[in-house]
């Protein structure tokens, strides 16, 4: 086995939606490097186990470490070592795309100079309409956006939910080259998704919801 | 993939305030709502009562103060809901830059597109209620003192409704009885200068409760926040 | 028991109204906590018995 | 045998079914001696002649509406440091109680102001504090139940119950600032000698009456809504039954 070192690690995790628990027992650890696909049906609990892990929530049983220390909800650590993708895209129909990727790396605690920020969304191919209101951008287009953040990212855990949705073939292409640079950095991923993303990784394991 | 260590509330301030005003200055629309709901409310009260140029003076510091009071109210809903339909406040939660600084600075900047053009336009209700200069003089420094109050510790009513069906009157029941004593100092001190007492008690007390306010209330806030995504 | 004891010197309607407003309240507490209390067992039991049924319908159809 | 072992629900629903009739007991007891002191041992005030009878429920009503909000911020606070579950249901619990006093104050203070000093309604330092504080219960308790997740819920009414907790003094300071119209306070220290002591006795009586009652009525009402929110544990159904 490699000897990469233990990013975050679940012990026993459990969680509760109302009366009904979603999962309980629930141990893993995600290494360095290396890519953690989560699949399930709707509502078998993958989004509740993302924003658990990102420190969105509190488990209703069990502990979560992050590189071998037990953290609580909105903890520091977590805060500066994990960059979380969800359902929202976080993008302002009032500002530009321009505007909406500099807010959002400076947010993330990410450097956000100007050629950089302009090299990242013509690799997302919105250059072209970098100053139009985000407003006016198709919704595949804040997700694109959204990709351009993370492109620039470099927290060592990416936590993804659902990143392929309203992607186009070419959009999907560029999300898989994104994260396995990532993988390649070292880094690792926690991917949840329907679709096959086609991430290529050295190291990659599934972990199945009921 | 090494992540920046320390991140100072002061990057937290300014990048809240820089997008929140920015924001703020692309729907201005929205603001003059909330402006003009003052003056339309400024400017019912002498045609409900008596247009008695005596019995004006004497309520018009208590008019201007609820109706700021309500229009402060009607804004409060802006301060998190748009971030909370979007995402972008689950970001701010998860951001490594301090949360107390975040939320200070929305709140600032929330104060400043709502509460500054209050004191701003309060000249008006001095001319509709026939106020003097010295009294339009002391109310401009009660609303500029006061107004921060109400939108610091409104963010603590918006932040714990956040998401409810309910919201919009759950604030105003949970909030509107915390503003009592602004409301009293605010008012208070426009009364107290007209009657010879002088106002200066009563403005250094709000001035007092604002620097209070504002190192209290970020963290409360901050809290309500956190409880409404656990 | 006479009627000055009652008539509190020409008041008793305002201690009398305070007092009984007061056992009001509290009879209107009791009760709407008895209320409560019933409402949550029946859920309660709503819900066991809908539980039950569950795995009932799950033995007969395995 | 610790403080954790009796904050668990499942220890302390059988331990309040225990006590609450205690209590009750209590608050019947002492009410029924406090009115007696009150009625019959009580002599006619000199100055405000048989009105001032309505002084047994008012003044304890309004001392448990302020001690009600202080205790329930207390075990607020307590359940947001340590979150435990019990010291927020306590809070809850605790809430309607202490809402029914403040109206009880208020409404007594509205029938003893009028044919004492001619009105019912006065804007001063504490009838102004008690009306607030009427509304701070009445948002505590509507935040809670507009909200499903009783553990938002529960940590958000605390939140609320603190910042509230914080502003009474402020208020009731600001407003007496603002209008010093009502005599002082009927009994402090200084004040005692000029109330017969047969009169403090049933204030001080009817105030562990109400205090009984406050508790008594709080062990229920934490019991209905422990049975509310631990809906499938089996210890629950097996104490229930054992009840029945």
């Amino acid at each position: 086995m490699s000897t990469a070192a233990v990013l975050l690690e679940t012990r026993e995790l459990g969680a509760r939606r109302g009366n009904v628990e979603l999962f309980s027992g629930l141990s893993f650890a995600v290494t360095e490097g290396e890519l953690l696909t989560v699949r399930g049906p709707n509502g078998s609990g993958k989004t509740t186990l993302l924003r658990m892990l990102c420190g969105l929530g509190e488990p209703s049983a069990g502990s979560i470490l992050w590189r071998g220390e037990a953290v609580a909800a909105f903890d520091t650590a977590l805060r500066q070592g994990v960059i979380y993708f969800g359902h929202a895209t976080a993008v302002k129909d009032e500002l530009t795309a321009i505007e909406n990727l500099e807010f959002g790396l400076a947010l993330a605690g990410l450097p956000a100079d100007n050629a950089v920020v302009e090299e990242a969304l013509r690799q997302v191919g919105l250059y072209a309409r970098r100053q139009v209101p985000a407003r006016r951008l198709s919704q595949g287009q804040r997700r694109r956006l959204g990709l351009a953040r993370l492109l620039l990212a470099h927290q060592p855990l990416w936590l993804l939910d659902e990143p392929g949705a309203a992607l186009d073939r070419q959009g999907l292409a560029l999300l898989a080259q994104t994260v396995a640079e990532h993988l390649l950095r070292g880094g690792a991923a926690l991917v949840s998704t329907h679709q096959d993303l086609g991430i290529p990784a050295a190291r990659a394991r599934e972990l199945l919801f009921q | 993939m090494t992540e920046r260590e320390f991140f100072g509330p002061g990057e937290a301030i300014s990048w809240a305030l820089r997008r929140d005003l920015r924001l703020a200055l692309r729907s201005r629309g929205e603001l003059g709502v909330a402006l003009l709901f003052f003056l339309i409310v400024v400017s019912l009260f002498p045609l409900s009562v008596n247009p008695d140029p005596k019995l004006l003076r004497t309520i018009a510091p208590g008019i201007a103060w609820v109706s700021a009071l309500l229009a402060t109210l009607l804004a409060l809903g802006r301060l998190f809901n748009n971030d909370y339909a979007d995402g972008t406040l689950e970001q701010m939660l998860l951001s490594p830059l301090p949360l107390p600084g975040i939320v200070g600075g929305k709140v600032l900047a929330h104060w400043i597109s709502t509460g500054l053009p209050l004191v701003l336009v309060s000249p008006l209700v001095a001319v509709q209620f026939g106020l003097g200069g010295g009294e339009l003089g002391v109310l401009m420094v009660s609303l500029l003192l006061g107004t921060p109050i109400l939108s610091m510790l409104g963010a603590i009513g918006a932040a714990l409704t956040l998401g409810l069906r309910a919201a919009p009157v759950l604030l105003a029941l949970l909030v509107l009885p915390l503003y009592v004593p602004v409301l009293i100092f605010g008012a208070g001190a426009v009364e107290a200068h007209a009657s010879g007492l002088g106002a200066g008690g009563h403005l250094s007390l709000l001035a007092a409760g604002t620097l209070l306010a504002g190192l209290a209330t970020p963290w409360a806030t901050c809290t309500a926040l956190r409880i409404a995504y656990e | 028991m006479n009627t000055d004891f009652f008539a509190l010197g020409g008041h008793g309607l305002y201690v009398w109204g305070s007092y009984l407003v007061t056992a009001l309240v509290m009879v209107v507490e009791i009760v709407l906590l008895r209320h409560r209390r019933r409402q949550a067992v029946e859920i309660l039991q709503q819900e066991a018995e809908l539980a039950e049924e569950i795995t009932k319908s799950n033995e007969s159809t395995s | 045998m610790n403080f954790y072992h009796y904050a668990a629900p499942a220890t302390f629903y059988p331990l309040a079914g225990k006590l609450w009739p205690w209590f009750a007991a209590i608050a019947a007891l002492l009410g029924l001696i406090g009115l007696y002191i009150g009625f019959v041992v009580a002599p006619t005030d000199a100055q405000q002649g048989e009105v001032y009878r309505v002084i047994f429920i008012h003044v304890p009503a309004a001392w448990m509406s302020m001690f009600i909000y202080l205790v329930m911020a207390g075990y607020c606070a307590l359940g947001l440091a340590f979150k435990t579950r019990l010291s927020a249901m306590m809070a809850s619990a605790l809430a309607p109680t202490g809402a029914m006093f403040t109206f009880v104050a208020l409404w007594t203070g509205a029938l003893w102001g009028k044919p004492t000093w001619g009105t019912w309604w006065a804007w001063d330092a504490r009838m102004t504090s008690e009306l607030i504080l009427l509304f701070l219960y009445l948002g505590f308790i509507a935040l809670q139940s507009a909200i499903e997740d009783p553990r938002r819920a529960d940590r958000a009414g605390a939140v609320l119950a603190l910042v509230g907790v914080v502003n009474i003094p402020i208020i009731y300071f600001s407003v007496k600032w603002w209008n010093t119209l009502h005599q002082g306070a009927s009994v402090s220290l200084t004040a005692a000698p000029k109330m017969a002591e047969t009169m403090l006795w049933g204030m001080l009586i009817m105030a562990l009456a109400a205090w009984a009652y406050a508790i008594a009525m709080s062990l229920l009402r934490v019991r209905a809504i422990i049975i509310e929110r631990e809906r499938q544990t089996e210890w629950l159904v097996e104490a229930l039954e054992a009840e029945r």
